[in-house]
């Protein structure tokens, strides 16, 4: 296996120093590798993929993307990172048109480039396009999703990170947006992803990490870990011990 | 009558050039700054110390009080509006900013005020002073109506402004940022943006109409330490009415609140006129808290 | 008695007279972190509530009702307790943000209405002759001033005790619970924007309660005793004593009103006549200074918030 | 509780740390206390007032001192703000033994002091400058205790002389613009009175607050009714504001201006060119051997004349309190008080103000001879409520320079109250 495209070793993180949410957690995602990270709640999911994007402060442990260190790096330098961020909620700007949202992801690249890029991403997305010029909160759920993966990768990242993609979604748009990755990780790009829904999360990754109070439970190869009773075992249990 | 409603828009667009800058701080940088009147007051007095030193009264241009002198020192006073605006963020406000309670920050900015207000004070001291001594008589439009040119240029100035601004915010990667920075700080930065950059932005664009705006209304009035502070209260009923954050809501927002004023002296006694900004306020606040067109961001938690 | 205890009492009314508007500030901002622009206002509402309903009835007012001084400074309190209901009802679920900028106007909205409305307030003559609370029975004016420090320093060792029993209770835990995580304490089941009114009223009231003491002990009161800057000097009292402390309440009112008069005292004596005129810009910054300095270096002020009130919630 | 026990020894020592000069060396110095707002709204005039009660002093000393002892001034600033200017009075009763205190300018400033300092405390005090009527209401009502004067007089008698002047112009129809202050009000009142009853109209009354920026809605509000000439009662610089904008919306130049705006800051910043037909009241008497001596010694002293509104009554506020104190010989409130109307009333000899002057008196009390001073604003004699009534002058504005226009002596003005009183 060559060197993991992203390293997060042993990381400890929190919004204050003295109540850390994850405890010494630790991830790796290969090149043009779908990974994702199922737990129950307030298992540290989404403070994971945030301290990655330099959103919650580390206070130990590192995380490096293709053999730099990138740990607490400032969030605006993510692109330079070549990771792209697509958080829950909130992901885009609901006041900006979408023409405005794709030329916000835009912004780190030259003018020209970017006009090129965005306009790729209309071909690659005609429902953006026929709303180009309105403004993103006459989007639903789903379209809001896809400008966001579309504003993402308009860097062309090397690592995508998504959390909870699926969430409010009709199972129809679901598989829809699964599809979409699975054929973004066939064109080279990494993905990491924060999913609430196991089975179609261990359905479609290459490989799972079950994290539970913020510390690694379980990882493997999804196919096995897809028919793992422990999984199920980690929700239960974590439940029941959290009362 | 008519004269009412001519002074009504012009102390409403001087209220506009000020409630603007208000605004777009309090919306993009999420804080009431209450020291944003002493933006205006510096500037209006940071051009007078140019004219003072420089001492050069090229005359006046056409039908105005002013001259280039004027001009100039204004473009001054924005530079060293904008340096002032600076300089309290970095010393003060970035580092509150972090603290727990987010209206730490507009407390500091209440002292930062008095501060402010009191140094201008110190330098300038207290009276009351004039760019020119020379008065400026108002022309006669119509029965009813008299005009002083400096109102006329004062209204076209913000007109141009206020344009200007909205194609900066519209059109530049600069604008969009504004705007975006004013919804989610986060994405943004997401969106690999420097916010830093975008904050000093808009202290340096905030900061410099105020100074114009502090020329303006001290080109109207008399200059005194307490002339921004004054400006307070419309400044924030412009800016709320019209929608925090919203540079088009503030203009008119402001002119609400200048008319709102000046027929407010037909009905009540002019005594109680400082008060009619409140009223619009509160009114504002219990009707429609998100202002009449609505802001970057909503006035509910 | 000698001068110097003289002054001392009479310094000691008008600092601990000040002590009670700052614990009410302190319920405010200390305990719930509510920004209160407009300290005056209620102060003011007070100490003219007091005046009209106390004061004797002269041709040209409207009140001058002459009843006693304590329904008087009861009704004063009734009075800024409206005003604070009109301003927090109005602010109640919109961001802290608008409650300063509305306490900040209805602070000079009620000076205009002290200017103005001169049937009711005096306008700008003020309202003379304002009893004050048994004056006859002591013979000399140090007597009085001894009695009427007693009567203060009483009514703020009452609001003091008052107020840390409050902030013990449920219901002080809860301002606590809600100012640390608003969120957390909405999910229990309390309504956090209501408990946030009750501690802005009640603050409030505090202050109209200072302003019919102030009244009280002056005897006269006037448009010109509620200027903006009395609200910047009650905050650095506040701050510089360390907010969320009661004890850091006091302290600071004695402490930064005793700055003050000194600073005055010392400007009258060291400055030459020709930059007298600088000297109170010079107060005023030195106050204004103490603010900022103390917010960035020492944010819990001189006395910290009291551990004992976060013992409970934690 | 103990907190607050400990803070008031706490305070106690900063007091006594920080105050030990004034305790030990005032073994012979007898401290004249004022209280003036050198900052603040009025600050303008408050510097020059404050000059000339030091001009007295000095002048006092130069003559020997008095009571046996050097006097020193010892001036506090109010800021314009009450609770400074009672803490400021309170500190020069207390801790300066001050049995004097002069001042203070606005009666906002000075009723409080009164009530709350100088009167419970027994020491006599004297403004140059509070034109209030709520002081001889108190007075009538006994709550001065006699402690009280003032060297100006009230407003009443201002506006029946206005009222005649703008008569004698020929205006028929006023507008009144005056400073929402005791001073303007009452003055307002009091013109308006007269006005009307001498057969003329007043348009408008518009108050304005003070420290405005701009004064361009009541000044709006002040030109209906369409008036043939405006009376202003303000003070310096918000008047010059208020008469700007008046001017630059095409106002009438028929000026009348109140006693408070005889001030060179005041032409300058409104144009002398617009003054030219404007005239303005004070009052003090500018002829007379005794108003002579004051005007010389401000001349020599300062360079210019005195001109500005309460530079002569504020001289004579501190002269009648030292003569008071050299006759009573000692530096006790009361006696001081009862002092007061020896040295200004009756048969005794004239004394003008000076060195001189003050030497002449100090002989003549310690011969035990009766005196009667007369002032920079000519002879004074306090009534029971220690009101003045006194002369005025009429003044204009000429070649960019205050100039004065006639004179109105105390018949002259009694004359026209009864006048008008019939």
């Amino acid at each position: 296996m060559t060197t993991a495209l992203l390293q997060v070793s042993d990381i400890t993180a929190g919004y204050r120093p003295d109540l850390p949410i994850l405890h010494g957690v630790s991830v790796s995602v290969s090149e043009a590798e779908m990974v994702t990270i199922i737990g129950p709640n307030g298992a540290g999911k989404s403070t994971l993929v945030k301290a990655i994007a330099g959103l919650v402060p580390i206070s130990s442990g590192t995380v490096s993307v293709a053999g730099s260190n990138v740990t607490n790096l400032l969030t605006h330098k993510l692109a330079t990172a070549s990771i792209a961020y697509v958080p829950q909620t909130a992901n885009v700007f609901t006041t900006l048109t979408i023409d405005e949202n794709l030329k916000l992801g835009a912004s780190t690249l030259s003018k020209a480039e970017g006009a090129r890029r965005i306009a790729m991403a209309y071909d690659n997305f005609p429902v953006l396009q026929k709303y180009r010029s309105h403004k993103a909160k006459v989007l639903s759920g789903g379209q809001r999703q896809t400008l966001a993966v579309a504003r993402a990768l308009l860097t062309e990242p090397r690592l995508l990170m998504l959390d909870e993609p699926s969430a409010g979604l009709s199972p129809l748009m679901v598989s829809e947006v699964f599809e979409r990755l699975k054929s973004l990780v066939s064109t080279g790009v990494a993905i990491l992803m924060v999913e609430q829904n196991v089975k179609a999360a261990l359905a479609i990754s290459d490989r799972t990490y079950v994290l539970a109070e913020g510390r690694n439970r379980i990882d493997g190869p999804s196919s096995e870990l897809a028919g793992d009773s422990q999984v199920a075992t980690i929700y239960l249990g974590a439940g029941g011990r959290k009362r | 009558m008519l004269q009412a409603l001519a002074d009504g828009i012009l102390t409403g667009s001087i209220i506009a050039l000020g409630a603007i800058g208000l605004t777009l701080t309090m919306g993009i940088l999420r804080f009431a700054n209450f020291a944003h009147a002493e933006l205006i007051t510096w500037g209006a007095y940071m051009a007078l110390g140019v004219l003072a030193i420089t001492g050069v009264f090229a005359g006046p241009i056409g039908p105005f009080s002013f001259g280039l002198p004027l001009i100039l020192a204004t473009l001054v006073a924005a530079v060293l509006t904008a340096a002032l605006a600076l300089v309290v963020d970095y010393l003060v406000f970035r580092p509150l900013r972090s603290h727990t309670n987010h209206m730490t920050v507009v407390f500091s900015s209440f002292g930062v005020s008095l501060l402010v207000r009191m140094v201008i004070l110190l330098i300038f001291g207290g009276s009351a002073e004039y760019y020119s001594d020379e008065l400026q008589i108002a022309v006669r439009l119509m029965p009813g109506l008299r005009v002083m040119p400096d109102h006329l240029f004062t209204l076209g100035l913000t007109l141009v402004i206020v344009i200007a601004l909205h194609f900066f915010l519209q059109r530049t990667r600069l604008g969009l940022s504004m705007r975006a920075l004013a919804e989610n700080p986060d994405l943004v930065r997401i969106n690999g943006i420097d916010t830093r950059t975008v904050v000093r932005w808009t202290w340096i664009i905030g900061a410099a109409l105020a100074a114009v705006a502090g020329v303006l209304y001290g080109m109207t009035v008399q200059l005194r330490p307490e002339i921004g502070f004054q400006l307070l209260l419309p400044l924030f009923a412009a800016a709320i009415l019209g929608g925090v954050g919203n540079v088009f809501g503030a203009v008119v927002g402001g002119l609400i609140v200048g008319l709102a004023e000046s027929f407010s002296v037909l009905f009540i006694p002019a005594g109680y006129k400082m008060a009619v900004p409140f009223i619009i306020l509160l009114a504002v606040l219990y009707v429609r808290p998100s202002g009449l067109f609505g802001g970057m961001r909503g006035g509910a938690k | 008695m000698s001068g110097y205890i003289a002054y001392l009492v009479f310094f000691l009314i008008v600092a601990l007279t000040y002590s009670i508007v700052v614990m009410g500030l302190n319920l405010q901002w200390g305990f719930t972190g509510l920004f209160n622009a407009g300290v005056v206002g209620f102060f003011a509402i007070g100490a003219y509530g007091t005046a009209v309903l106390t004061g004797p009835d002269r041709a040209e007012l409207i009140g001058g009702f002459g009843l006693p001084f304590p329904v008087g400074v009861i009704g004063g309190m009734i009075l800024s307790t409206l005003a604070a209901l009109v301003v927090g009802l109005a602010t109640l679920r919109l961001r802290e943000e608008y409650l300063a900028i509305s306490t900040f106007g209805i602070a000079i909205s009620i000076q205009l209405v002290a200017l103005n409305f001169d049937t009711l307030t005096g306008g700008a003559q003020g309202l003379t002759g304002i009893p004050r609370p048994l004056f006859a029975t002591f013979g000399s004016p140090g007597a009085y001033n001894l009695f009427y420090l007693g009567l203060v320093a009483t009514v703020a060792a009452v609001v003091y005790f008052g107020l840390q029993a409050a902030l013990h209770s449920p219901w002080g835990r809860l301002l606590k619970a809600i100012r640390e995580d608003e969120t957390a304490a909405a999910s229990l089941g309390k309504n956090p924007a209501m408990v946030r009114l009750q501690a802005f009223v009640l603050g409030s009231t505090l202050m109209g309660l200072a302003g019919g003491l102030y009244v009280g002990f002056i005897g006269y009161v006037s448009p010109m005793d509620f200027l903006p800057i009395l609200t910047f000097q009650i905050w650095a009292m506040l701050i510089v004593g360390g907010s969320g402390n009661n004890r850091g309440a006091i302290v600071g009112a004695v402490g930064v009103w005793a700055l003050w008069t000194m600073s005055g005292f010392a400007i009258s004596r060291l400055l030459p006549v020709e930059y007298q005129s600088q000297g109170g810009a010079i107060q005023v910054i030195i106050i204004g200074l103490l603010i900022v300095l103390t917010l960035l270096f020492r944010p819990r002020g001189l006395i910290g918030e009291a551990q004992s009130v976060s013992r409970h919630v934690s | 509780m103990k907190k607050m026990l400990l803070s008031s020894v706490f305070g106690l020592g900063l007091m006594a740390g920080a105050m030990p000069a004034a305790a030990q060396t005032a073994s012979c110095e007898i401290p004249v206390g004022a209280v003036l707002s050198i900052t603040g709204s009025i600050a303008a005039i408050g510097k020059a007032i404050g000059d000339a009660g030091q001009l007295a002093v000095d002048q006092f000393n130069e003559a020997g001192g008095v009571a046996g002892c050097t006097a020193k001034y010892v001036l506090r600033d109010d800021q314009g703000s009450p609770n400074v200017g009672v803490d400021a009075a309170k500190t020069l009763v207390e801790i300066e033994k001050a049995p004097i205190v002069l001042g203070a300018i606005q009666s906002g400033v000075t009723m409080p002091i009164l009530t709350s300092v100088t009167v419970p405390g027994k020491v006599v005090q004297i403004s140059c400058c509070s034109s209030a009527p709520s002081f001889t209401q108190l007075a009538q009502e006994g709550g001065t205790d006699g402690y009280w004067f003032r060297t100006l007089p009230t407003d009443r008698p201002q506006g029946v002389v206005m009222a005649n002047i703008a008569k004698a112009k020929d205006y028929k129809k006023i507008a009144v613009i005056y400073v929402n202050s005791d001073y303007g009000v009452s003055l307002a009142r009091s013109f308006k009175a007269s006005f009307e009853k001498l057969g003329g109209t007043v348009t408008s009354m518009t108050a304005y607050n003070q420290e405005q920026a701009s004064y361009r809605a009541e000044v709006n509000s002040a030109m209906q009714g369409d008036p043939d000439s405006l009376f202003l009662i303000a003070f310096p610089a918000d008047g010059a504001t208020a008469l700007r904008e008046w001017i630059s919306f095409g106002g009438t130049q028929n000026l009348l201006l109140s006693n408070a705006l005889r001030a060179d800051e005041f032409v300058k910043s409104v144009g002398a060119k617009f003054l030219t037909n404007a005239v303005g009241i004070d009052n003090a008497q500018t002829e007379g051997p005794s108003v002579e001596a004051f005007n010389k010694a401000w001349e020599a002293k300062f360079g210019q004349a005195p001109n500005g509104p309460g530079l002569h009554t504020m001289y004579d506020a501190a002269a009648v309190a030292l003569l008071a104190m050299e006759k009573a010989g000692k530096p006790d409130g009361t006696a001081i008080r009862d002092n007061i109307r020896e040295i200004t009333q009756g048969d005794g000899e004239v004394i003008y103000p000076g060195p001189e002057g003050f030497k002449k008196a100090k002989e003549l009390i310690k011969a035990g001879k009766p005196i009667r001073y007369e002032g920079a604003t000519g002879p004074i004699s306090f009534d029971a409520n220690g009101d003045v009534t006194g002369p005025y002058l009429i003044w204009g504005v000429a070649d960019g320079k205050l100039t004065t226009v006639e004179t109105w002596d105390k018949m002259r003005v009694a004359d026209a109250i009864a006048e008008l009183d019939k």
